[in-house]
């Protein structure tokens, strides 16, 4: 079981760490933080929130670049009909790839994360725990919308612009949350406790997954 | 000209009348809302564009399932005229919204959760109905259109709860309609969204006859083109 | 005592519904267009 | 043994193919001709269930039956080396990568050398040789083969050519779109499609080949569906 899902992740990091494609997405990130950090007055701080903001914006871009380049791997040989010939299901192709985007953005949050604390002068509150969680929920999110809308472009060229034109809108309510709870762990007073949004997140992400596990095979096909 | 072909003229015609009476009522007959004064009255606008788009959303997401059931070309069209119906229906929500908030509190836009949601399903159904732009083969872009449009529904719930959670400053009365308002009130309130009803399928049938006969005459292009094609092979 | 914000609603609401039958006319020309082209068409096929 | 019950395909509004009934024997090399464009490739496609079918049915003796597919496209990973690629595809169908049956396979392909090396870099016939390699170390039960010959050079043909004998002495179902002279004496049936239908004729194969002390005539004899 899933032998399949693992394969694709295990190759899909290695053509990812080995290509540019991450340090593409990770640099576009740090810009972004560093842009914004142009944009406080020198001396002040830049409020929770908007780092919270700035953090999960990064980690949207990153997603958008990781799961095209995921996608794209398939496309240059044609070796999507090769994976659709393969005995496994096809959800073992949406959970291979969405593995492998999720393991991508959170290696690239790994450096977004000190690049906000440097730049727009934030503190860690005690409670970063609950941060860390939102982090794994948010990004199992990203990973699963990621990996479905990614197949849907399935390698066209007009891929970037649309995806994130559809992407962004439909993540808003996980980046709600995720953005309250980074603001409570930058410090912030956050106006909602951040354990109802812990609790939007996780059924946020049960949707999605389900939806996702149902449509794939519609949207991955060998039709070109 | 059969029914069928005239029904949609009819229908529109029945609504823009409806809507007509509908505004001698709002001005002449409903009361002016004690706390808030005339400007309440733009509800009796705003409810029917707002309820009659996540409406247009709900057909989608239906024609979407069983499009993906069985694929049948008409339900793809249903689905995206009611798309489209459904996005210039949420741009006048949006809007009217706007005017109420500016007049009401002073400010263009509030973080209230239903204008939210709108503005978010705005957002998604205009990226809906750009897939006609992705250069794919007609089936694929219908399966990739049905897929969408019931990704797109099942976010709509939660784009509304967390916009509640993150902040809320909308009257009352619109969260419970029955609760706040007097029964004429009411009764207007009903009949606009009755008339605008009329309206929205009138326009809906429309368009889905239009969208018929472009993929008729598409098809026949099509085909000539084929045919001369294979004229000049032989 | 009618207030102006209410009317600038309604006329921003038909100018809306207007603006979309316009489209709706104009797609209506585009496809009388390419009929009169398929005719064209036709016409030429039975000439030779 | 596969089964094509009245099928037909359109592709936006173009007929491809209208009411076809055929069926492909087990341990047979069934050989598909046609003009280009006719659609060949998009009846393998329609056999490997990569494209839907307008109407009819297509129907399968064995449901877990494993699909080896060799065409144009070499579904090579260009930043994976050879060695890489093949364990890949090992695993994506299920199956665990034994080192020695790899390295023994590249050997068999004649690319030893070029074992850790990356496949972007490979010549044409190499990556051609390298998928070849795949579609064998998964011991599929029916070979799509889709003018595999493209790219392959002389010895790269015959190799070819005796390992499709060798898979029809192991009772593969082998579906060959080529348009190659020597096709023609492999084969067991011949289609060729024609006005959007296929038509299939019994071949007599001239190759004799002794595989495991089981000569052809003997398979003849049982006739496994």
């Amino acid at each position: 079981m899933l032998k399949l899902a693992l394969a694709l992740a295990r190759k899909d990091l290695s053509l990812a760490l080995r290509g540019a494609g991450l340090v593409q997405s990770i640099l576009l990130g740090l810009l972004l933080v560093f842009m914004f950090s142009l944009s406080q007055k020198t001396g002040s701080l830049a409020s929770g929130q908007m780092a919270a903001a700035i953090f999960w914006l990064s980690s949207l871009f990153c997603q958008t670049l990781v799961f095209n380049m995921l996608f794209a791997f398939e496309e240059t040989q044609g070796a999507r009909t090769c994976l659709l010939l393969s005995p496994a299901p096809v959800t073992d192709i949406f959970l291979g790839k969405a593995l492998a985007g999720f393991v991508l953005i959170f290696l690239a949050q790994i450096l977004f994360f000190p690049a906000i604390i440097v730049f727009l002068g934030q503190t860690v509150s005690q409670s970063w725990p609950m941060g860390l969680l939102m982090l794994f929920l948010a990004d199992t999110g990203l990973a699963c919308l990621g990996a479905l809308l990614g197949a849907l472009s399935q390698g066209q060229t007009a891929r970037e612009s649309l995806l994130s034109l559809l992407v962004f809108p439909l993540l808003a309510p996980l980046l709600l949350a995720a953005i309250s709870v980074f603001a409570a762990v930058f410090g912030e007073q956050a106006g909602e406790d951040p354990t109802s949004w812990i609790g939007f997140s996780a059924a946020f992400d049960a949707i999605f997954l389900a939806i996702a596990l149902m449509l794939f095979r519609f949207v991955y096909t060998g039709e070109d | 000209m059969s029914l069928k072909q005239i029904l949609p003229a009819l229908l529109a015609l029945a609504g823009g009348l409806l809507l007509a009476a509908g505004w001698w009522l709002i001005f002449m007959y409903a009361p002016t809302e004690a706390i808030m004064g005339a400007i309440q009255k733009i509800f009796y606008i705003h409810l029917p564009l707002s309820w009659w788009a996540l409406f247009s959303f709900f057909l989608v997401f239906l024609c979407s399932v069983a499009y993906l059931v069985r694929p049948g070309e008409h339900l793809d069209r249903i689905a995206r005229s009611c798309a489209e119906i459904g996005v210039l229906l949420t741009t006048l929500t949006l809007v009217t919204g706007m005017l109420w908030g500016r007049k009401a509190w002073g400010v263009w836009w509030t973080w209230d959760p239903r204008l939210t949601t709108a503005l978010i399903m705005w957002f998604i159904y205009t990226a809906y109905l750009l897939l006609g732009g992705l250069n794919l083969s007609e089936q694929r872009r219908r399966m990739v259109r049905a897929v969408v449009g019931i990704v797109a529904f099942a976010d709509v719930p939660l784009v509304f709860l967390s916009a509640r959670l993150w902040r809320s400053i909308h009257p009352a009365v619109f969260a419970n309609e029955s609760g706040g308002l007097e029964p004429e009130m009411k009764l207007v309130a009903l009949f606009s969204v009755l008339a605008m009803g009329f309206f929205w399928l009138g326009l809906v049938l429309v368009r889905c006859q239009q969208l018929k006969s472009q993929d008729r005459i598409e098809d026949l292009l099509s085909t000539e083109q084929n045919r001369e094609e294979q004229t000049e092979q032989l | 005592m009618t207030e102006p914000w209410v009317l600038y609603a309604g006329i921003a609401v038909w100018a809306g519904l207007g603006g979309y039958l316009v489209f709706l006319a104009i797609n209506q020309q585009r496809l009388a267009r390419k009929i009169s082209q398929l005719e064209q068409l036709k016409l030429e096929d039975n000439e030779d | 043994m596969i089964t094509l019950k009245h099928v037909s395909k359109s592709f936006a509004s173009r007929l491809l193919f209208r009411d076809v009934t055929a069926s492909f024997a087990s341990g047979a090399v069934h050989l598909i001709l046609g003009r280009n464009g006719s659609g060949k490739s998009t009846l393998l496609r329609l056999i490997g269930g990569l494209s839907r079918v307008t109407s009819g049915s297509i129907v399968f003796a064995r449901e877990d039956a494993r699909i080896g597919y060799l065409g144009h496209a070499t579904f090579l990973y260009p930043n994976l080396t050879a060695y890489e690629n093949l364990a890949f595809w090992q695993k994506a169908y299920g199956q665990s990568a034994q080192e020695q049956a790899i390295l023994k396979m590249l050997a068999h392909v004649g690319l030893t050398p070029f074992a850790h090396s990356r496949v972007g870099v490979f010549s044409r016939g190499m990556a051609q040789r390298l998928s070849l390699a795949r579609v064998l170390l998964l011991r599929p039960d029916i070979y799509l083969l889709d003018e595999p010959e493209t790219g392959l050079d002389k010895t790269s043909r015959v190799l070819l050519q005796d390992e499709i004998l060798k898979a029809r002495a192991d009772n593969a179902c082998i579906l060959w779109v080529s348009h190659l002279a020597e096709g023609q004496s492999l084969a067991d049936s011949i289609c060729t499609v024609q006005k959007k239908t296929l038509v299939c004729r019994q071949a007599q194969p001239q190759v004799q080949i002794e595989t495991g002390g089981r000569t052809k005539d003997a398979q003849k004899g049982d006739e496994q569906c």
